[in-house]
């Protein structure tokens, strides 16, 4: 999990003997289903509460006990928060991999381990730190059927005392992870001060990383990515979820569940103002979204890859029958079943075009935990406004690592409803049709089973329909049906989020990414900077695509696509979308299950601009 | 000026009804309609309360033809209870009805409709059962019965899924079977199934006029056995009639089919059979298969299991209802939840 | 049905009172289920048998009976078979569109109606020609029963004595139709014959329109594209079929059935060596395909856009784990449920992209009904040569209209079963690794299930996996598995039809169509001939696209991809594959349901082409 | 030189097993994958012939994990069945297990799962039932008791679907069920089952070690309730032993689950219970669902029901060796057929 070596990513510039301070990474690999999950993220959250900016980064196996999995802390007090290839500091708990993981350690890392392993130190460039995990956790009070979980406490101490973690955050990050139950954070405590001493106490320090309180991450939250989509949805007034599990979208719900439980209980009867239903696959998941949203609810699902396929039929029967619908894809690497635990941005062009025909739909592209959390409304809104289904489009790295971030913003606006005719103005109107484009955006008015008026009705359907929804064989209603939808299409352009860009007067070439390839790219630009090239930049937040991002094409030579996926699909969207463009666009995309590094980016990137 | 019938809410029966059939005259599924119609009407529903549902076939496309002034949605092949467990869980005050046909609900739907009635979702979901799939012509449907010859299919040699048994086997909380041809009974148990809290399953058995190219069916083409093979693939659609049958409770009744088969209907005799003892429904569906019969009536029925929606303690307005600011916590809220979450 | 008088469509060059010889359309305007097929066919049948170049086109509803519906038959002594939007000739025979069927004949035109409905002559432009349908059809040997029935003879009848069709082919074509049954044959005969006489004696002829005797299609056959594609399916040795119906596909399974009854019973026995099955769904359907794919057999399915959406995990499956499979898709009109009896080709970029993840696929694209043949039995060829599903795009017009075509011409290559490793290669070898890039082209080997060796079996996934088809999590193998698909894709290009290139000297302007908007493409560029306006053309016969497209495209400055679907699905693929030349490509794309004319390709051509 | 033991084809018990499992230790997946790989070897099955298909769940991966030696395919969710109907369909010399899960069967799989025992298919069809999706961690499957509680899922409203019954109502051939726990019980009834000729429905009941955060389940954690709570959601998995049972037929037995909850097993007397009496094995389950046991044992069987491939009529050779001139008709086939639709 550790692509080190091969590369000549960024070290820290040091001097030889100075210490490197709140700026490197952290690797602890373990057997899955043996706890070390609290262990790191409670690293991370000491250090997160230390005020150094900090990300993530779990990558685990599809299965539930007993494989490889690795946990990346990285430290970054330029605030970088991409995956680096590189990590300093390896925590080796999984005696299957351990000699793999010490030979990608770089030279002047360091290896934490359990001393009763007894390994060679055949490694002259690196520290070793053995740990007497057993020893210390004996002699703990511990009792011994939990033993093997409170074992890991011994390397977040041991890690604690040799990098200079803060106890008293670590104790702050157990208590906030035992919901301040005092037992479990005691017995864990007790391990934890028991490694620190002994490792002050026996290890002679011989590496350069330590850490140091900074004040730069005051206020701000650490959260992950479908825990925020959640809140967002649940701020969006979500009514209706309807789900079918699967990794890794499923925690976006069980958050929603748990937000849900908290804050929309009814006060008085504590009945919900919600319902969650586990369907009974994706299919009928989509189905009852599609139901509710005609009925008038905000409704949601969640789903990865495969689901996503299965959504196909419904999907495009709601872009035709016009319901709003909101759908979370959280990607995880295809084709197939492919890697359900690893990250991609491998759905992009196929929610775009899901569903058979000319069927094209609005995606969402959220980048950050923020923008998780405001996509998770706004998505909503932009459904019912433009009655269609919404993709939001999120990535296992997002969705299920932990993110620092701003406290979100409540939203902006009041929800947008879209345009639904009551009983009152069907009175006023005296008259409706429901496919009609009354205000030539293409965006038509609906009205709501239970509405008590005599022209309130409607047959929705996924045929033909003419205006008033009617089935229709005619070749005019079906074009103009069509041309209204394109027309309706476009008012979308208006309002999805706007591309985010940021432009270097005289770059000649600029770089498109979404989602979290943004954030090596922030870090690619620095690196790229630091050698004097200045590259444009513009993210995208939404499709379809609009003059902004023309526009931003047009004022560079060479635009270079950057995204986590093997045939390039935004990249492939663009051209079709401004072939006028086309030959400017250049593909750098790269998929392998693993967050995309601003070193592979920077590399890519020098390789094709050399090659001109 | 002529004095037109009304309803107990002042609707006439021309408010119940819908745009003109598509379907074949003849066809169960107008019949059905008809009923439908004749029952809201009479039964004083409010349109606007209905909704009407269904998935995709001759007879999904039937809602179009009642009850014009309530929502309908024609959805998706065999997707009709999941359309129908959105809306209504999200509105309670809704009176769903579902048409679906046999291929719509036994073979491609047959999940969706399963876990619906598992799920007990507040829905009369009718079942306009004809055997085969009329809207792509003729091809047997999984409730077919086994050895059944059509021209089209050949000869069906799998055992046909019984809707009935289906449903009781996912606990249905209602369940009932009827004959197209026999309005009254199907207008009696149309009420007793619009009266009922959770899902009421209703297996009609709905004739199909037009794929009565049955072998052994030399009847309807009197110019004889000759000609009847060619005269069958060029889509020539005799009109026909209805079959009707008019019958006691407890009584045997040997109906001929369009196709020239015969099928024969049992009329369960509430005197003798207990509509709550689950086991007993079983039992009833178990030797009627035996013996070929179908048996129509109201097979089971529990008016206690209680619904999706009250299994899942949702509050008692409809969800759609409910005002911005239920639906949207307070930025307290949020500020709560930030703070849980905050660093220092 | 008519679209007609609204464009200055073509019309056969001839002075006022010179007879127009072949060279015009009929439309008959029936009511549904009321047996009009057999006259229309007839009618057809008996044209082609005179050696008339001709093309019959049935816009049906969907339902089952009593919707109103069209039949044109056009004929064209330059052998066009392109739709064409004016009808000379009209056959009123559906009271509820007479009107508006009257009011779109153009100048000179003609009505055949029945004359008890004693419409109005409201037009003085027209011959109107009403045949006593009742009396003639009482007065005939007919049992009442069946009168509704051959009451369609009075206008085969009428319009072969007015046209000067030759009433024994018409007497041919009733044999040919009733399988030589002359009790039929007489019945039908005896109202055709009245009617012919009848017309003859009371109708005096005032329009110039009537056939005449052809040599031209000596030895050739006219059938339809589902039942070419079945009977190509039958001698590509297809062993199992699992469908689901669906309308325009189903009348290609039932062709395939009857086909193998035929031809692929064991002599011995009368028993099957072929399966058939009616899944109960189309994921179902595709699941029996890929098991049996699998397990070493020819397998395929046949469906239609509802259907194609469901198969869209199931499709990236086969994909992944690199299963042969052959997939028919004969297009009807989407997004959704759509016109299930209309035709389009908006399924194309659907098909390719189908499945979630970095999922591409081979699709064929047949023109002709030679071509559905030849793709039919080619298609399993390419699917076990490349190991994936194999598209084929047909579409309802070419798979449900009747087409004339030389006679199929038998496989030319003896079947290819592609890289199979038996028990005795295993022996030889002494090691096998499913997905190993043992020849460079990206292709692997594979055992079938039963292969009587210890080295032969693997285990299929739609998981990651390493070569030897283990799972696997490693970005390395992920990566190099990925490598090798697309260099497998690479030698797909290769393999599949190349498009056929017509190309004019000098032409700056090149058209690219694929399946039936081929036949208005011919037609187009006559007519642009004729004004002086020369265009290159390519066909496309399949995807993924190769080089003598792009060299094409390259060797012309303005590209026209003229397309049946509103997205202009082509043109963008095309795009995205050539960036280079993406601003070259201009796309003509309409969907109406109706199949393209020449009429409106040159229209909008010459726009396009006025507009620059 | 160690002599190692060999059935009757020669080859070892190491020769009918897997890649090492990477299930959770305890689960009684394993159990069942050990106890396929014991009958297989006592069987004497040849590897080569026997092909394992599955779907996709913790227990879908268990084919990896037995008979190294024999093809597999781990599909989709819920999509073994047409897999495994499409493969014994062009080969009918196969020997097929399929490995699915309560959710890949009783869920997304319901469809396909009733659709191929009506089918009749050729296929040993193992539900290793656990009541919840495992790999997916945690969440209900439709086959969990009514009132069931799990930490993740809380409390579970919804009857749950009986895999025997399902399997009955579409007139499946086969019918079993056991416990994981019972190594004895499940080699029987699979031996039975590869010798039954169509498809034999093997629901086993297969405990799932890691979601046992039963709120009550106190007893793993002898740290006490004050602690549960917070331990659970961790993903801290502490090795269990599998559950083992050991009773006679007739008996009932009382099984702690891992989750702190108890389930009722009782293993049928073959005295008092005759399998080929559909009507009794129905009335059996019900019976069983109303006393909240689980009937272990062969529940209902008939030998007579003819595969699809028999009702099919296909020719006695597998389809898949049929060679090229079979495959393919002639040059003057084709020139017949062409005849016919030759002009003139
Ligand atoms: C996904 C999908 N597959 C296939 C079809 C084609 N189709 C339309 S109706 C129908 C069968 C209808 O049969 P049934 O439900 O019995 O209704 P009936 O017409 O007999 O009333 C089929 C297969 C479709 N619309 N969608
Ligand atoms: C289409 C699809 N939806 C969801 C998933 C995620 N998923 C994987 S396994 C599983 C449930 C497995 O449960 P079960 O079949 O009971 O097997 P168990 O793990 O309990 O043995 C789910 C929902 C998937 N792989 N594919
Ligand atoms: S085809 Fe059959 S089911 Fe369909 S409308 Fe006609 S009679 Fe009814
Ligand atoms: S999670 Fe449960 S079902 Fe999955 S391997 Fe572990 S014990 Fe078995
Ligand atoms: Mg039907
Ligand atoms: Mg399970």
């Amino acid at each position: 999990m550790n692509d080190g070596a091969k590369s000549a990513e960024q070290v820290s510039p040091t001097k030889e003997g100075e210490p490197i301070v709140n700026d490197f990474q952290i690797i602890v690999a373990t057997v899955n289903g043996t706890g070390s999950q609290t262990a790191n993220t409670v690293l991370l959250r000491a250090l997160f509460r230390m005020g150094i900016p900090v990300n993530g980064k779990n990558f685990f196996p599809s299965n539930i006990q007993g494989l490889p999995t690795w946990f990346t802390i990285r430290l970054s007090k330029d605030g970088y928060v991409a995956r680096r290839e590189t990590s300093e500091i390896l925590v080796a708990f999984n005696e299957t991999t351990v000699f793999d993981d010490i030979s990608k350690l770089p030279p002047g890392g360091v290896c934490f381990y359990p001393a009763e392993w007894e390994i060679k130190h055949t490694r002259d460039d690196i520290s070793y730190y053995p740990m007497p995990v057993r020893e210390l956790v004996k002699a703990s009070s511990t009792p011994a059927r939990l033993r093997d979980y409170v074992a890991n406490m011994v390397y977040v101490g041991s890690v604690a005392a040799m990098l200079d973690i803060d106890l008293d955050e670590i104790e702050s990050a157990l208590n906030f992870h035992f919901s301040m139950k005092s037992k479990p954070v005691q017995m864990n405590m007790e391990v934890v001060r028991a490694a620190y001493e002994w490792a002050l106490d026996n290890l002679p320090k011989t590496d350069p990383y330590r850490v140091e309180r900074m004040e730069s991450e005051e206020g701000l939250i650490l959260l992950d990515g479908n825990s925020a989509g959640a809140l967002g949805a649940v701020f969006g007034g979500v009514t209706l979820i309807a789900w079918y599990p699967i990794t890794p979208s499923t925690s976006l719900i069980d958050a929603a569940r748990e937000y849900l439980k908290d804050l929309r209980l009814d006060p008085e009867t504590g009945k919900a103002t919600y319902a969650i239903i586990q369907a009974e696959d994706e299919l009928a998941a989509i189905g009852m979204v599609i139901g509710a949203g005609w009925a008038g609810a905000r409704a949601m699902t969640a789903t990865s890859g495969p689901g996503l396929s299965l959504m196909a039929e419904f999907s495009g029967l709601a872009y035709f029958a016009e319901v709003p619908a909101v759908i979370w894809d959280v990607q995880r690497v295809g084709p197939s079943t492919g890697l359900p635990t690893r990250t991609s941005q491998g759905d992009v062009l196929k929610a775009y075009f899901l569903g058979h025909g000319d069927t094209k739909h609005v995606c969402l592209l959220p980048s950050t935990i923020a923008e998780c959390f405001e996509f998770g409304w706004r998505a909503f809104d932009l459904a019912e406004r433009l009655q269609t289904p919404v993709f939001v489009l999120s990535d296992l790295d997002l969705g299920m690592n932990l993110w620092v971030s701003e406290p979100f913003a409540y939203p902006d606006q009041p929800m947008d409803r879209g345009k639904v005719l009551t009983a009152e103005d069907l009175d006023r109107l005296g008259e409706f049709a429901r496919y009609k484009d009354v205000d030539g955006d293409g965006i038509p008015y609906r009205t709501l089973p239970g509405t008590a008026h005599p022209l309130a009705a409607y047959f929705a359907r996924g045929t033909g329909h003419n205006e008033a929804a009617i089935y229709s064989e005619r070749p005019e209603d079906w074009t103009a049906n069509m041309a209204r939808l394109a027309r309706k299409f476009n008012t979308a352009r208006r309002l999805v989020p706007k591309p985010i860009v940021d432009e270097v007067e005289g770059a000649s070439a600029g770089l498109i990414a979404y989602g979290t390839t943004h954030h090596p790219i922030v870090e690619a630009r620095d690196l790229l900077h630091s050698q004097g090239i200045e590259v444009s930049y513009l993210r995208l937040r939404a499709l379809p695509l609009e003059d902004t991002t023309r526009d931003f094409i047009a004022r560079h030579e060479r635009i270079y696509v950057v995204e986590a996926n093997h045939d390039g699909q935004v990249a492939s969207l663009i051209r079709m979308e401004y072939p006028e463009y086309a030959d400017r666009i250049i593909s750098l995309a790269h998929l392998d299950g693993l967050p995309l590094t601003a070193n592979w980016i920077t590399t890519a990137f020098l390789e094709k601009e050399e090659a001109r | 000026m002529a004095t037109v019938n009304v309803n107990l809410i002042g609707l006439s029966r021309e408010d119940y009804k819908g745009r003109p059939s598509t379907l074949c005259r003849g066809c169960g599924h107008n019949s059905i309609a008809n009923q439908i119609i004749a029952v809201a009407y009479e039964m004083a529903l409010e349109p606007h309360r209905v909704i009407k549902v269904s998935g995709i076939g001759c007879s999904s496309k039937s809602p179009a033809y009642f009850l014009g002034r309530s929502h309908g949605f024609n959805s998706l092949h065999g997707r009709m209870p999941s359309i129908a467990t959105g809306a209504t869980t999200v509105n309670n005050t809704l009176i769903a009805i579902g048409v679906s046909g046999d291929g719509d609900t036994g073979s491609i739907g047959l999940g969706q409709f399963k876990h619906l009635v598992r799920r007990n979702i507040p829905l009369v979901y009718i079942v306009e059962n004809n055997g085969v799939y009329g809207l792509t012509k003729g091809q047997f449907s999984a409730t077919a019965d086994q050895g059944q010859t059509l021209k089209y299919a050949g000869v069906n040699e799998l055992p046909p899924i019984d809707i009935c048994l289906e449903a009781l086997a996912a606990e249905a909380s209602f369940v009932a079977r009827s004959f197209a041809g026999d309005p009254a009974q199907v207008r009696t148990l149309l009420k007793a199934a619009l009266s009922h809290r959770g899902t009421a399953v209703l297996d009609i058995i709905s004739p199909c006029v037009t794929f009565n190219n049955h072998e052994t069916s030399t009847k309807s083409y009197p110019y004889g056995k000759a000609h009847e093979e060619p005269l069958q693939d060029i889509a020539y659609i005799p009109y026909a009639e209805p079959i009707m049958v008019d019958y006691e409770p407890g009584e045997v009744q040997l109906v001929e089919m369009f196709d020239g088969s015969h099928i024969q209907l049992k009329k369960l005799d509430p005197e003798s059979h207990d509509p709550t003892d689950r086991m007993a429904a079983i039992q009833l569906l178990e030797e009627a298969r035996a013996n070929q019969e179908f048996i129509t009536g109201l097979i089971y029925v529990d008016e206690n299991r209680p619904t999706f929606r009250e299994v899942s303690r949702l509050i008692d307005e409809p969800l759609v209802s409910l005002p911005e600011d239920v639906l949207r916590p307070s930025p307290e809220a949020l500020e709560m939840v930030m703070n849980r979450m905050r660093c220092c």
